[in-house]
């Protein structure tokens, strides 16, 4: 089958679970309470909003990772011809991986890498 | 010979002989769709009673034994449970994206399905970027988990769910560099045709230490991406309570569940193919009598065994380890995995043009 | 296990109450529901003190409360079906019992474990802090008395939930006879 | 699939296009312009794709050239979030209207 | 140190110290004015080193509330007991927590069990019992028909 | 509350931990400032497990307050119900038969054992693993089926009363703890090979959650958690009690500071124990079990303070006494509530891991430090 | 309508619907998403247009990389629950109408040209054909490019730290 | 850190990892190790001193040894036991007090044997039962004489 079966698989992950969720949403007649809704934060209520701001270490890495993300999308379609291509081919991502090693190297000097 | 190649074949035959093409096209949608919906359910009970199982078993207890035969009703009894079970959403969560939440992350593992190869000639669609599609797609559920972290409005989901996008991404490398190695090997992203250059010995078996060592890297980087212990923080029980779906319940809740299952499966379908040689059996170069005896085993058998046996691997991680610490973790991937699998890829690289390889 | 039968008709006595809408197929299919529940009881990790210890014992091999499927312990409410006290609830307890109880989704159960979460147990009398009973917060469907029961104690009190989960009654029915 | 007019492809790329610079030219915040752009840059890459396939089927230069404006996007992305949180952490706002006098 | 070297000790270093009868240790009573020199005294003197305050409480008598403070020195290893009186209707004492770190949750849990009052502590808030509760449980006098049965 | 988001800078976030949460073993509530995943602060708040036990024992008799004490420290009750005897017994000048001394030696270890047992599978499950604890439980099994034989309940034995035991052993007790001895010399091999020599373990552990051993003492922290940080202060040394001058044992000290140190005192101190009770379990004496004691026991005015080594540190019993039937006033020293207050110092400036792995050093058992 | 272009069309609203939402959407998180299904329809355009690859890369840059990283950002920078701040109403007037008018202008320009296929040979957009062409110095080589892409990924990545160490609050 | 120890460290790393998966391993191939007892079919044998609950012993002529002395009742630390006592006028005439209802609750209860140590005619007993769930915790209320019962002959 071709591209189309994309389409059926999302069709069939879509009835799946929207089936799920529908039969409890009609079987299932739960209670209400103004408790029920709360954020669930081991049984007390929550001190602050939830939704701020904040520091977290994780986006240097988010940063890192889409430039090395982009290097692996030109690695496909080298890897497929490496073969064909020989000695030239590994030159040429020789020079790549090295140019961003580089770049990791500093990133890792810098301590970007460091958890912070 | 009974084989699931045959069936499909004769099925799509008798379909379009019988009707007219369009209606032969729907049919065959369907049957796809119900296959695919029947296959997530099987994998999904069978998968997490086996982990309950193993974990028993390594633990020295014996299991969910009471409900049906040596427990084997268990988890169906824990999906209708869960179906049966009131879906909340939080009054303070953002009600679209949480309820989107699961569905992005099932489509997401539904949409990686379509190109593995279940047995010889068995696949839904062999698409020609094979194993780039499904690293492309397989990205996505980061976004349905970071939704679900961030809708939740409840901050054990939100640092669950950053944790384990920072994660993600990052472990994104490794893998997509361990496959890379393989696809330098094998020269193309065809899942048919990787299975196919292995058909005289896998590459586990063909490439040396080199292939072996990407192998460690894959699998231990397919577990930190499928959020497994030991790199389970963002559902870290004993920190976040449940993580990102710390406000999922019921059915919603069973969907996240049955992804988690469903991933494992698909990655380690994935490296069963890439170093296990998918429904390959084993070949030894060539001792014809040896081959010939093992093609006996019907190719699905051989890629389930491979399957199952690289989910009891990373089961395995998961009832011995401890959990890593969140920058424990990620300098794993930065100050190891990536570096090492960087340097081996070029090793394998030479290897390939060398024609070191058997 | 005849026992156990033996008690459970005790304690519906009086006629069937049929459950709404109860004609063949929903029936059938209350049943099969039933069945499910019974059998797939995720406990909640709540153990506020010595009754706790059991309750992990409970869990650990020895004893394993894994073989009825129970050992999905969560620790969130959103995904819990049974509360199990192990453990005395006091004055400043009670409100989060509550609330833990409040915020799990329908159908919940909950089980009393050990004289403190049966009636206060051993801090009946003269304590100042200890809410003398856990149904005195929350409804519960099940007793279990002991200080702190035997891990076999516990498992009964599951096997009893299970029971009464498929006999389909609810509280108040089995309340009112 | 060429029962798809070219110019339906180029439509809906125009529309991307123009919504995008909606967008940039309503949005106050900083990052919602930056996705702006980046619906901006899809516009043109659906264009040289959807020329590639359909007046050049011989070459490759159309989705040559829209992988390294998906490479370049993606650098730009990286340095322009750097820059936004920089700027947040100064200004602590990433309001286009706070944020005038752009001095580092 | 013995108890009898303790005593001829301590009687040099502060003059207003005296002694109670009884215990397996020196039972030193402090006047709470001095309380807080004396204090540091206790810990910092070479000689004494009570750097290890194993516990802290208070008993109600009725007619005054007494602080109670067993010390230890991990050098010497001898103990002491330093009592303090207290007045009941308004207690007040220095917070011994900059001498001794562990001295401040001790002092919140005496600080809503018994009502005493300790000047200049850090943070001086409820720590277990809940916030609407009235009274002074531990007190001799308190009284709580609600939730107490009594036997 | 609403002092707490006053004190919060922007960024910050607040979050609760606990009461009801895995790692808290029980009901602890923290409420943690956190910065990204930093901690700022940590603030415990106590109470919900205060079930006022020391007021009830101002209405209890002197044989009964003991039970109660075994609800407080449950993981180590029979050593409360010791220390809180042994305070009986001071006053009223007792003297204890020699028998029910080894006895309640033999037991005390036994529970010590068994606590550190239950700690080293909650504390590795705490860092992730949960296979360690179901091994954990295996040989903590075979100890409470031997309690249980002798005392009648696995967990709160109530077994120590004022002058002696309340029964004698059981006949198989001997046989039982030699092949638990056994047991546990084979199994315990296990638990290096699973968690201690584990590298990811030892990541989590090392240079977390120091503490100095000024700090230590300065936060009246003792039992193992002090002594990993090179603090003597194992009361069974120091003062000892009952039969502990006569065997010979090691006080185990670790100099690390941190919490793999912590770990190690633990896992060392099993192995003293298990010594203390080989040396032991062949001559126990002949004799009473119980001493003659009158019906109803009264106490001499004045103050009474016994200390005695739980698996968690030092628990002082402190009884003030009128000459009435039941104490005036009665303390509870409880090794946890001192431990418990040296948690903020340790960590600030760590993870959310690390937090639950301190706590997991510490060996927190929270109706102990609530009373 | 053959199910292709039903296909298309589909994919077609959805990417120019999810493209409104995101830019009109007040909640910056949901902003976000909306733009996530834009981009994700545009792969979606890219597969119907048997573009595997480069749909692919589409998702796994965009997807996978970008949306995470704007999603980040907006954790960092936001109280990402609140509405944003409304744009001002002469602004949306003026840029509706501008925009408008621009599409107009646009569309009908491209309405007029004639677009005809300069060739009928056609080359398999496959994997390998792209790689070789990638490797290749030739013309249609692109392996020059290929080169510089990853001298601006290393500067992309210099640049990035350097701003984002500058700006990193101290450490304790 | 230089390329040395980076690679001793990992290989030592691995090494710990590997000597872990070797023992869960062995339990894996070990089915033989369970441990497990499967408890409703095999239901433990418990030792003779479990405090399980509070019985009162009956012979087989519905006769129980308690006098109704109370002391029970005042050994109880937590008021589980209540006794009603009654006055019985014995064939000689005397008037005796004896026992009416023995009220035990075992919801209250703590199994601390305080109260069989503190009866001086041995008349109640621990027994080994623990199997107490109930749907109703009034169901735990218990009357320990039978009804009928009366006291042995020659107890005093
Ligand atoms: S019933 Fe007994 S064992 Fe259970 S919590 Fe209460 S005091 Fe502890
Ligand atoms: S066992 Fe203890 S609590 Fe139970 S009735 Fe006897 S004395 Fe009372
Ligand atoms: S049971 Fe024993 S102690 Fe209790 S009233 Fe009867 S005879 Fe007296």
């Amino acid at each position: 089958m071709g591209p189309s079966s994309l389409l059926v698989l999302i069709m069939a992950a879509v009835a799946f679970s929207a089936g799920g969720i529908a039969i409890a949403k009609i079987l299932v007649k739960g209670t209400k309470n103004p408790q029920k809704g709360q954020p669930y934060e081991c049984g007390i209520p929550t001190v602050g909003k939830t939704w701020i701001q904040f520091n977290v270490g994780y986006y240097l890495f988010a940063l890192i990772f889409l430039i090395f993300d982009v290097e692996l999308v030109f690695l496909y379609p080298w890897a497929v011809v490496v073969k064909q291509v020989g000695w030239p081919a590994l030159i040429d991502i020789g020079v790549f991986l090295f140019i961003l090693f580089l770049g990791f190297l500093y990133a890792h000097k810098k301590g970007a890498l460091k958890w912070m | 010979m009974w084989s699931l190649s045959n069936i499909a074949g004769i099925t799509q035959t008798w379909l379009n002989a019988t009707f007219n093409p369009t209606i032969a096209l729907w049919s065959e949608f369907v049957i796809v769709g119900v296959l695919v919906i029947a296959l997530f359910a099987v994998l999904g009970l069978g998968l997490v009673y086996m982990e309950r199982k193993v974990a028993a078993h390594i633990q020295i207890r014996l299991g969910p034994n009471r409900v049906g035969p040596m427990g084997i009703f268990q988890t169906t009894a824990d999906t209708v449970k869960l179906i049966m079970k009131e879906g909340l959403t939080p009054d303070g969560s953002d009600h679209f994206l949480f309820n989107l939440a699961p569905f992005v992350v099932m489509i997401a593992a539904m949409l990686v399905l379509a190109p593995i190869a279940f047995a010889k000639n068995f696949q839904i669609w062999d698409i020609n970027i094979g194993v780039l599609y499904v690293s492309a797609v397989s990205s996505i559920s980061v976004i349905g988990i970071l939704m679900a972290g961030w809708a939740s409005n409840n901050k054990y989901s939100l640092l669950g769910a950053m944790r384990s996008g920072a994660q993600i991404v990052s472990y994104e490398l490794s893998v997509g560099l361990s496959i890379i190695s393989i696809v330098v090997l094998s020269g193309s992203l065809q899942l048919s045709d990787i299975i196919a250059s292995q058909q005289d010995g896998w590459w586990i078996f063909k490439g040396h230490i080199p292939v072996i060592i990407a192998f460690v890297i894959f699998i231990i980087a397919v577990t930190a991406e499928t959020n497994r212990a030991p790199f389970d923080l963002a559902e870290a029980e004993s920190e976040l309570t449940a993580g990102f779906h710390t406000e999922y319940s019921g059915m919603k809740f069973a969907l996240f569940f049955l992804a988690e299952y469903i991933n494992i499966f698909i990655v380690c379908a994935i490296g069963a193919t890439l170093f296990f040689g998918g429904w390959m059996p084993l070949h030894i170069g060539n001792w014809q009598g040896f081959n010939q005896v093992m093609d006996y085993i019907p190719s699905s058998v051989w890629f389930i065994s491979k399957t199952l046996f690289l989910i009891f691997l990373i089961m395995w991680f998961r009832w011995t380890f401890p959990r890593l610490r969140i920058d424990q973790l990620l300098n794993l991937e930065w100050k190891y995995l990536l570096p090492i699998s960087m340097v081996n890829l070029l090793l394998i690289t030479v290897m390939a043009i060398m024609k070191w390889h058997f | 296990m005849s026992q156990l039968e033996n008690k459970s008709q005790n304690s519906f006595p009086g006629e069937v109450h049929p459950v709404p809408g109860g004609d063949v197929v929903l029936t059938r299919l209350d049943d099969v529901i039933n069945w499910a529940r019974s059998n797939s009881l995720w406990p909640l990790t709540f153990a506020t003190s010595c009754c706790g210890i059991e309750l992990m014992s409970v869990a650990s091999s020895k004893y394993d409360f894994s073989r009825f499927g129970f050992e999905v312990a969560r620790a969130s409410a959103r995904q819990a079906d049974v509360i199990i006290i192990a453990g005395t609830i006091v004055n400043k307890m009670a409100p989060v019992l509550k609330r833990l109880y409040d915020q799990m989704p329908d159908p919940k159960y909950v089980i009393a474990m050990g004289a403190c979460a049966i009636s206060g147990g051993p801090f009946f009398y003269n304590t100042y802090s200890v809410v003398k009973g856990a149904d005195h917060v929350i409804p519960v469907d099940v007793y279990i008395a002991g200080c702190p029961p035997r891990p076999e104690a516990l498992l009964n009190s599951l096997i009893t939930l299970q029971q009464k989960i498929k006999s389909g009654y609810t509280r108040e029915q089995i309340k009112a006879g | 699939m060429n029962e798809i007019p070219l110019l339906h492809i180029l439509f809906v790329s125009t529309a991307l296009f123009f919504i995008g610079m909606y967008g940039f030219f309503t949005r106050r915040n900083i990052i919602t312009m930056l996705m702006s752009i980046e619906l901006i840059l899809n516009s043109v890459n659906i264009n040289f794709v959807a020329f590639n396939k359909y007046l050049y089927p011989d070459k490759l230069d159309g989705l040559f050239f829209a992988i390294f404006i998906i490479a370049i996007a993606a650098a730009e992305a990286a340095v322009a979030i750097a820059i936004i949180i920089n700027l947040y952490r100064s200004h602590s706002s990433i309001d286009v209207e706070d944020a005038d006098e752009l001095k580092f | 140190m013995t108890n009898d070297e303790l005593k001829i000790k301590l009687t040099g270093l502060f003059p207003s110290v005296t002694f109670e009868e009884g215990g397996e240790w020196v039972n030193a009573v402090v006047p709470f004015t001095e309380w807080k020199t004396i204090a540091q005294q206790f810990r910092n003197d070479p000689n004494l080193k009570c750097d290890y305050l194993f516990c802290l409480t208070c008993v109600d008598w009725k007619t005054h509330l007494t602080m109670v403070y067993h010390l230890t020195s991990t050098v010497f290893r001898h103990n002491m007991v330093i009592k303090i009186k207290l007045d009941r209707s308004n207690p007040e004492i220095e917070t011994v927590c900059d001498t001794w770190r562990t001295a401040e949750l001790l002092e919140r849990e005496v600080y809503e069990m018994f009502g005493v009052k300790f000047l200049h502590h850090p943070d001086l808030r409820r720590l277990i019992l809940t916030d609407d509760f009235e009274g002074f449980p531990l007190r001799k006098d308190f009284e709580d028909p609600v939730n107490m049965i009594k036997l | 509350m609403i002092e707490e988001i006053a004190r919060t800078e922007q960024g910050d976030m607040v979050i609760n931990l606990g009461p009801q949460h895995p790692a808290t073993h029980g009901v602890l509530h923290l409420v943690i400032t956190l910065n990204g995943e930093t901690i700022k602060k940590v603030e415990p708040h106590l109470g919900y497990i205060h079930r006022s036990i020391e007021k009830m024992c101002e209405c209890l008799s002197y044989r009964q307050f003991i039970y109660v004490t075994s609800r407080m420290d449950y993981l180590s009750s029979h050593i409360n119900n010791h220390g809180s005897a042994l305070c009986v017994e001071k006053g009223m000048q007792i003297e204890v038969p020699s028998r029910a001394k080894v006895i309640r030696v033999i037991m005390d270890e036994l529970t010590r054992i068994a606590s550190h047992e239950l700690w080293w599978g909650a504390m590795a499950m705490d860092t992730g693993a949960f296979t360690p604890f179901f091994y954990a439980f295996r040989e903590r099994e075979t100890i409470t089926d031997i309690m249980e034989e002798t005392c009648g309940a696995r967990l709160t034995m109530n077994y120590i009363v004022p002058g002696g035991v309340m029964a004698d052993l059981h006949p198989d007790f001997q046989k039982k703890v030699k092949e638990f001895i056994k047991l546990f010399r084979a199994k315990t091999d296990e638990y290096n090979e699973l968690v201690t020599g584990n590298v990811i373990f030892q990541n989590r552990m090392k240079g977390v959650g120091v503490l100095s051993k000024e700090d230590a003492i300065s936060y009246g922290c003792t039992g193992p958690s002090a002594r990993g940080s090179g603090v003597s202060c194992d009361i069974r040394k120091l003062y000892p009690y009952e039969v502990y001058d006569q065997v010979k044992f090691e006080e185990v000290i670790e100099n690390g500071c941190d919490s793999f140190a912590r770990y190690l005192v633990r896992i060392r101190e099993m192995y003293q124990s298990i010594g203390i009770i080989e040396q032991l379990i062949d001559n126990i004496p002949e004799g009473d079990f119980q001493a003659k004691t009158k019906a109803v026991l009264k106490l001499p005015k004045g103050e009474f303070y016994s200390r005695v080594e739980t698996a968690r540190g030092e628990l002082g019993v402190y009884i003030v006494s009128e000459g009435a039937t039941t104490p005036y006033r009665i303390k509870f020293r409880s090794p946890g509530f001192s431990n418990l207050s040296a948690l903020d110092h340790m960590a600030r400036g760590s993870k959310i891991g690390d937090l639950v792995a301190m706590m997991g050093t510490l060996d927190l058992v929270i109706p102990d430090i609530d009373r | 309508m053959t199910a292709n272009q039903i296909i298309f069309y589909l994919i077609s609203a959805l990417v120019l619907g999810s493209g409104v939402l995101a830019v009109t959407t007040q909640k910056i998180f949901r902003s976000a998403i909306w733009l996530l299904f834009s981009l994700i329809g545009i792969a979606g355009m890219f597969f119907w247009m048997d573009m595997n690859f480069i749909a692919a890369v589409q998702i796994i840059v965009y997807v996978g990389g970008i949306v995470v990283l704007i999603i980040f950002s907006i954790f960092l920078t936001q109280q990402s629950g609140n509405q944003m701040a409304k744009p001002v109403r002469n602004r949306v007037l003026f840029s509706t109408l501008a925009v408008l008018f621009g599409f107009a202008f646009t569309f009908m320009l491209i309405n007029q040209h004639r677009f005809s296929a300069s060739s009928d040979k056609l080359v398999e957009p496959s994997i390998s054909n792209i790689g070789m062409r990638m490797l290749g110095s030739g013309e249609q080589g692109y392996v020059l490019p290929f080169e510089v892409v990853s001298i601006l990924l290393l500067a992309a990545m210099i640049g990035c730290i350097v701003i984002a160490i500058k700006s990193r609050p101290e450490e304790k | 850190m230089t390329p040395g120890e980076y690679i001793k460290n990992i290989v030592n790393g691995v090494k710990s990892l590997l000597t872990g998966m070797k023992l869960t391993g062995y339990y894996f191939m070990h089915p033989k190790e369970i441990i497990t007892e499967q408890y409703p079919e095999t239901r433990p044998v418990l030792s003779e001193r479990f405090r399980g609950e509070v019985v009162m012993s009956h012979d087989e002529k519905n006769e129980h040894r308690c006098t109704g002395c109370t002391a029970c009742e005042l050994a109880c630390p937590n008021g589980t036991i209540k006794i009603i006592t009654k006055f019985e006028t014995s064939p000689e005439g005397k008037k005796k007090k004896a026992l009416d209802t023995f009220i035990y609750h075992l919801e209250l209860c703590t199994m601390c044997n305080l109260c069989i140590v503190a009866c001086p005619t041995d008349a109640i007993k621990m027994a080994q039962n623990f199997e107490h769930s109930v749907y109703d915790r009034n169901q735990l209320t218990k009357v320990l004489n039978k009804p009928g019962s009366k006291l042995m002959e020659g107890v005093e």
